[in-house]
């Protein structure tokens, strides 16, 4: 079963060629079966893959049992790169999450997407991203895992821009790709320094060598913490951190379910896994750890406070996927890197369920994703309600969803470090989500309805292929967290033993963990639960009952300049026009004008002209005659016999 | 005798060439060509090469010349008029250059001196050591020739046939165009 | 080299007898013949038979008013009869007409021009004849001569190809240009025309062609062109042409008989001396008025080809035909049965 | 028996060469350019054979039986090239060939 591997990523490439060079010419039934059957079989190998996989490796704690499957040496010259497959304990938990996430989003979609434009195009994309994420994920070195990571970028850039022919998506999607141009370069350059020094990218001995070799530097830090630093600021532009998190809400503009897959469930937690999967690198380099874990906490927070604002529903969602990321960093930071990667997969569940959720209303509102609009909808659609809310409850960290596990064990490892600073960010940002999360339920789903009376009119329950998914995914949002119940609560955390082997302990580098009191615990735990409900409330005694739009905006009154900057998302986007695109788009012009149009274009026009030039002079000689050009055929036969007779 | 013999042809072979370069009817040119073929023959045989002889009078004179007088009779040619203008400014550079030409060839030989000739060998004038010699170290050339002509045939075939719709077929504008375009032309440089 | 001399211009008087005497004879013997082939007396008044009636056409042609039409090309309208009958009475300087002739002690070979090209040199100089056709054509100024013209010079390069690609298929097992040694070899083996029936074949189709002989007679055809190329001429001029058409034919048939029916050898004689050459001769002149025979009797028996067809013929059938011969030849000589 | 000198021949053929040049190069009907063309290959043939003599080589004559065929060649393509020419434009005065007049 575990050679079938390579089928994984292969079976969703196989269904976007297909679709995307024949699905114009084939019906929509072929299309959706092709579509979603790559994806289906895809799921169903990785399935059988990790059944085979844990079997083996359940019962010991080492990372002997990953599996590697060399497909071929990319070779240029004297540099050969194995393009090679690693099933290990992370790559398994990641595969699960994208081909199961993934394959239930393609169902939603086929819903979704039935009566769009470019239905065969939109497949074609998604089936590639699949493609993308699982090479990216079930790569074995740096460099398959960048192809996969340039993959899913080009995916999300041209999902984000499917609709081509209105102005704001293509704008978005450019903004995606080169906000992620600039850390997909300092991935590169890491990659260089690591190739540079150590010779090769693949993970095994990649951090083999780095912990064996300290003495590397490059630009005066140690390797390690170069590599780490770049990686991060990879990861940045890919999982939306400050100050790259900018292009993530405006991906938006996508279709709802590419929200859900791409810009929620998988591919911006690439970064995390790259995190994770460094974990080595990173516990070498302990002062870009904090770094880490602090940009992670400071995105977490500055993105809730942003989402308090937005009344765009897929807006709230956003800001709150770029907060949760920065959940996991901090996570990442702090090394509990099984914490962050059980963020990962907690999130991918309620967030996407979220994500599909708003879709669904935005569906039955016949695309309007204004919650001020909105209203009351709970009992149009009560599947959508229902599974909206257990996501919200899920992301708020209600016990005993899925968020309260993966967000308890985040917050406790601050605490465990004592980085109560940051425990007390994460806190805060756990009441700030709870709150902003309500109080989109409540302005969406309570309250009477404040859109057309067309749009009331049109008001449905979406289709079972949407629904569906939503039951599975909030099915899922209410147990994966039971994999990883901590000690305290009476579990063994399942999830951190079975990532255990792909988690290495340098030696030299202390585990900075202290082990807590049991009471101790039981408070931080309560704190946390408390603070969610405390937001809950928050949000129905500002935004609750049938005035609660109105209530909402008395409040805004009353801090007008808050609002205004949180409404404005602390007009960084603004900043950064000021700061950086206005200069290179200035300093762009004067080589456009100056260096481009005056000199280069000048000089080779003057070449062309000299050419002209010649050319007039030139054919005069060509009359066109063909005893002309006999004659110097002629004469130069004649000057030949010359030079050879006397010369 | 043979001094004789060759001074004779090769003053016909001089003015008979004359004749095909001055003379402006095309039949009398080409009449004028035969001539000098036939005096060259002459002058083949006086070299030993008796093979030559007959095969420049039956291959150039009997088919090459004759296509020339057919292609002329086809076309229906008739005396090249006077020349336009400022074309023939060509004759007073190619006439000089000739000359430069032939002083040229005089000027080696009046430098490099005649060589004695040599006695004429039985090997030489015997048809056997030349196809022998044709068809042993020539005869990839001898193969190669036979190609060409071969193509020369499909090539001509192809060039001369007159297709369905010769305005469509070549792809060419209707000859009326041509016609007209090449009056306005003439008429613009005038 | 007074001898030789001597000998050459006696052996060129012989052969020049011959056939400047074919012209009349067959003229006679066309229009008996056709006469009988279509039922009729033919000229029978002057003379026995009518035997003197070719003398008085000569008359005739001598006294007739010689006219060159006012537009024709004056130069070249006269030069084309004399370009005919050029060809005509040099080509048979290269048949052999009898053995070796050993007199004191000297071979005389009695062939007038014994030269090693010898069958290069007829074809090259009856593919001569042409230019006369397209010359008269030409000068005539006639829009009928000149179709005649030009039919005859594309006819001639056509059927020249087969003639002279079936003479070739002669030579292979004799390794030999040389008519006598053409001869000679038939003499030791059996006439050519059984072993290459196909060349023999190629080539009387290919010189009936080449002395525009019907049913290959497009460029004087009467019906057609009112005579094709001379259709202007008249008087001696005319004569000329009709004296150079016989006399072609002769020495075509002298080359076929040379080449297919051993020449002037008759199979199981072999007589030397004076005596041979006068059996020589006379067996080579019989031979040759046979072969006449056949090109008038064909002549009065077939239609005329269309000009497509001719096409057809010389270059989809025999020009085939005459390399399938070649091959054939070349295969069964170096087998060795040959 | 031979009183002839080879260079004779020789100048007799650059004769001839130049006289053909002159007229391919001043002569405006086609045919007459072919002619002329023809007239210098056969000034050509005639040094070829010249040498074969003075050398006493088969070479040169091989040379010309070689230029002989591939003078059939060019005159049948040239030929054939000029009948195409002529329908197209009811003239073969190379002055008046030049489309492609700089």
């Amino acid at each position: 079963m575990l050679d079938l591997l390579w089928l994984i990523p292969i079976l969703p490439l196989a269904g976007a060629a297909v679709n995307g060079l024949l699905g114009r010419r084939f019906p929509k039934a072929l299309v959706t079966a092709v579509g979603v059957g790559a994806p289906l079989l895809s799921l169903l190998v990785a399935l059988g893959c990790l059944w085979k996989f844990s079997q083996g490796s359940l019962s010991s704690s080492s990372n002997r049992d990953a599996y590697n499957q060399v497909l071929y040496a990319w070779t240029a010259g004297d540099l050969s790169i194995p393009v090679a497959f690693l099933l290990d304990h992370l790559s398994a938990v990641m595969l699960f999450i994208v081909t199961f996430v993934g394959f239930l989003i393609h169902v939603y979609s086929a819903g979704y997407m039935a009566h769009e434009e470019g239905y065969s195009r939109y497949f074609a994309y998604l089936n590639l991203f699949m493609a993308a994420m699982l090479l990216l994920v079930l790569g074995n070195n740096y460099l398959v895992m960048f192809v996969g990571w340039e993959g899913v970028g080009l995916c999300s850039y041209l999902l984000i821009g499917f609709y081509y022919d209105q102005p704001f998506p293509p704008y978005a999607g450019k903004k995606a790709f080169i906000v992620n141009r600039i850390g997909d370069f300092a991935f590169l350059v890491g990659m260089f320094a690591l190739f540079d020094k150590l010779g090769t990218l693949s993970y095994g001995e990649v951090f083999t060598k780095i912990a064996a070799e300290p003495g590397h530097a490059v630009m005066g830090l140690p390797l390690a913490s170069f590599v780490a630093l770049c990686f991060f600021v990879g990861a940045m532009g890919k999982s939306a951190q400050i100050p790259l998190y900018v292009w993530l809400p405006d991906a938006m503009a996508g279709p709802t379910p590419v929200s859900a897959l791409i810009h929620a469930a998988t591919m911006v937690t690439a970064g995390v896994y790259m995190v994770v999967r460094s974990n080595m690198i990173y516990q070498l380099a302990p002062g870009v750890s904090q770094f880490v874990a602090v940009i992670g906490a400071a995105t977490a927070i500055f993105a809730a406070t942003i989402a308090i604002a937005q009344t765009d529903i897929k807006k709230v969602l956003a800001y709150s996927t770029v907060s949760q990321l920065g959940y996991m960093f901090l996570a990442a930071g702090l090394g509990a890197y099984s914490a962050a990667l059980f963020h990962v997969m907690t999130h991918a569940f309620f967030k996407a369920l979220l994500f599909l959720g708003s879709g669904s209303v935005i569906h039955a509102m016949g695309g309007e994703q204004d919650m001020t609009k909105m209203g009351g909808l709970r009992k149009y659609m009560p599947s959508t309600f229902r599974t909206y809310v257990i996501g919200a409850l899920a992301i708020a960290g209600i016990p005993p969803l899925a968020g309260f596990f993966s967000k308890d064990e985040i917050l406790h490892s601050a605490a465990a470090n004592g980085q109560w600073i940051l425990w007390a960010v994460g806190l805060i940002t756990a009441g700030l989500t709870a709150f902003y999360m309500f109080r989109s339920v409540f302005l969406t789903f309570f309250g009477t309805f404040c859109g057309t009376h067309e749009q009331e009119h049109h008001l449905h329950e979406s289709p079972p292929s949407m629904t569906i998914p939503l039951w599975i995914l909030a099915a899922g949002a209410v147990v994966a967290g039971f994999v990883g119940v901590p000690k305290v609560l009476g579990g063994i955390d399942r999830f951190h033993l079975w990532l255990e082997p792909v988690l290495y302990h340098p030696a030299g580098v202390e585990a900075a963990e202290h082990e807590m009191a049991a009471g101790m615990e039981w408070l931080l735990i309560l704190i946390a639960v408390g603070v969610a409900v405390a937001g809950i409330l928050l949000a129905r005694r500002m935004y609750g009952g049938n005035a609660g739009l109105a209530n909402g905006r008395t409040w805004a009154e009353r801090f007008p300049t808050l609002h205004r900057v949180l409404a404005n998302k602390y007009y960084v986007d603004e900043i950064y026009d000021a700061l950086i695109v206005k200069p290179l788009a200035g300093l762009s012009r004067f080589f456009w004008k100056w260096i481009d149009s005056g000199l280069i274009d000048g000089s080779i026009n003057a070449g062309a002209y000299a050419t002209e030039l010649t050319g007039e002079f030139g054919r005069l000689s060509t009359t066109g005659n063909v005893r002309t050009y006999a004659l110097y055929f002629f004469l130069g036969v004649i000057l030949l016999g010359c030079w050879i007779a006397f010369g | 005798m043979e001094t004789l013999i060759f001074l004779i042809f090769a003053a016909l072979a001089v003015a008979s060439s004359l004749v095909v370069v001055i003379h402006r009817s095309p039949v009398y040119a080409t009449m004028s060509l035969v001539v000098t073929l036939f005096s060259v023959a002459v002058l083949f045989v006086l070299l030993g090469a008796p093979f030559l002889g007959a095969l420049q009078i039956l291959i150039y004179a009997g088919a090459i010349v004759v296509l020339f007088l057919f292609v002329i009779m086809l076309l229906n040619l008739q005396k090249e008029g006077e020349s336009a203008g400022r074309r023939r400014g060509q004759i007073w550079v190619a006439i000089p250059g000739a000359l430069i030409f032939i002083g040229m060839v005089g000027l080696v030989f009046w430098r490099a001196g005649a060589p004695e000739l040599q006695p004429l060998t039985p090997e030489l004038v015997s048809l056997k050591g030349l196809a022998t010699a044709l068809f042993s170290d020539y005869l990839l050339p001898f193969e190669i020739v036979g190609l060409l002509l071969l193509v020369a045939v499909i090539g001509a075939t192809v060039a001369a046939r007159r297709a369905p719709d010769a305005a469509e077929g070549t792809g060419l504008p209707p000859r009326e165009d041509f016609v007209a375009e090449d009056t306005a032309r003439k008429e613009a440089r005038s | 080299m007074t001898s030789e001399l001597v000998a050459t211009l006696l052996k060129y008087a012989v052969m020049f007898g011959v056939f400047i005497n074919v012209a009349p004879i067959m003229n006679w013997v066309e229009r008996r013949a056709c006469a009988y082939i279509q039922d009729r007396p033919g000229p029978n008044r002057v003379g026995p038979l009518g035997l003197f009636q070719p003398l008085a056409d000569a008359a005739k042609f001598l006294f007739k008013e010689d006219v060159t039409p006012a537009a024709a090309d004056k130069l070249l309208y006269l030069m084309a009869p004399v370009l005919a009958l050029l060809p005509a009475f040099t080509t048979f300087v290269i048949i052999p007409f009898g053995p070796d002739l050993t007199i004191d002690g000297r071979t005389i070979p009695l062939v007038v021009a014994p030269v090693d090209t010898g069958v290069l040199l007829f074809l090259a100089l009856s593919s001569l004849a042409v230019y006369s056709l397209v010359l008269a054509g030409y000068a005539s100024n006639n829009k009928f001569s000149l179709i005649g013209g030009i039919r005859a010079s594309a006819q001639l390069i056509s059927y020249e190809l087969a003639l002279t690609l079936s003479v070739l298929a002669v030579l292979l097992p004799v390794n030999s240009f040389r008519l006598a040694d053409i001869v000679a070899y038939q003499q030791a083996h059996v006439w050519n025309f059984i072993p290459q029936i196909l060349g023999f074949f190629v080539f009387l189709v290919a010189s009936f062609a080449e002395t525009n002989r019907l049913p290959f007679d497009l460029p004087e055809a009467e019906s057609e062109l009112i005579a094709g190329f001379h259709t202007e001429y008249s008087a001696m001029r005319f004569a000329a042409f009709f004296q150079a058409e016989y006399t072609n034919m002769a020495a075509l048939a002298a080359l076929g008989v040379t080449l297919f029916f051993g020449g002037w050898s008759l199979p199981g004689v072999h007589i030397s001396g004076v005596l041979g050459a006068i059996v020589g001769l006379a067996t080579l002149v019989g031979k040759i008025c046979v072969c006449m025979g056949v090109f008038v009797w064909i002549r009065w028996t077939f239609p005329r080809f269309r000009y497509d067809q001719l096409m057809r013929l010389g270059w989809k059938v025999l020009l085939p035909l005459s390399i399938l011969n070649l091959i054939l030849v070349a295969v069964m000589t170096l087998a060795g049965w040959l | 028996m031979s009183s002839v000198p080879v260079s004779w021949y020789l100048m007799l053929a650059a004769l001839l060469f130049a006289i053909g040049t002159v007229g391919a190069l001043t002569r405006r009907n086609g045919i007459s350019i072919f002619l002329s063309i023809e007239l210098m290959l056969n000034a050509a043939n005639l040094t070829l054979v010249a040498f074969s003599r003075q050398l006493n080589d088969h070479t040169g004559q091989l040379v010309v039986f070689f230029v002989m065929a591939v003078a059939a060649a060019e005159a049948a393509v040239g030929l054939a090239l000029f009948i195409a020419v002529f329908r197209a434009r009811r003239t073969i005065d190379v002055n008046r060939l030049n489309l492609m007049r700089g």
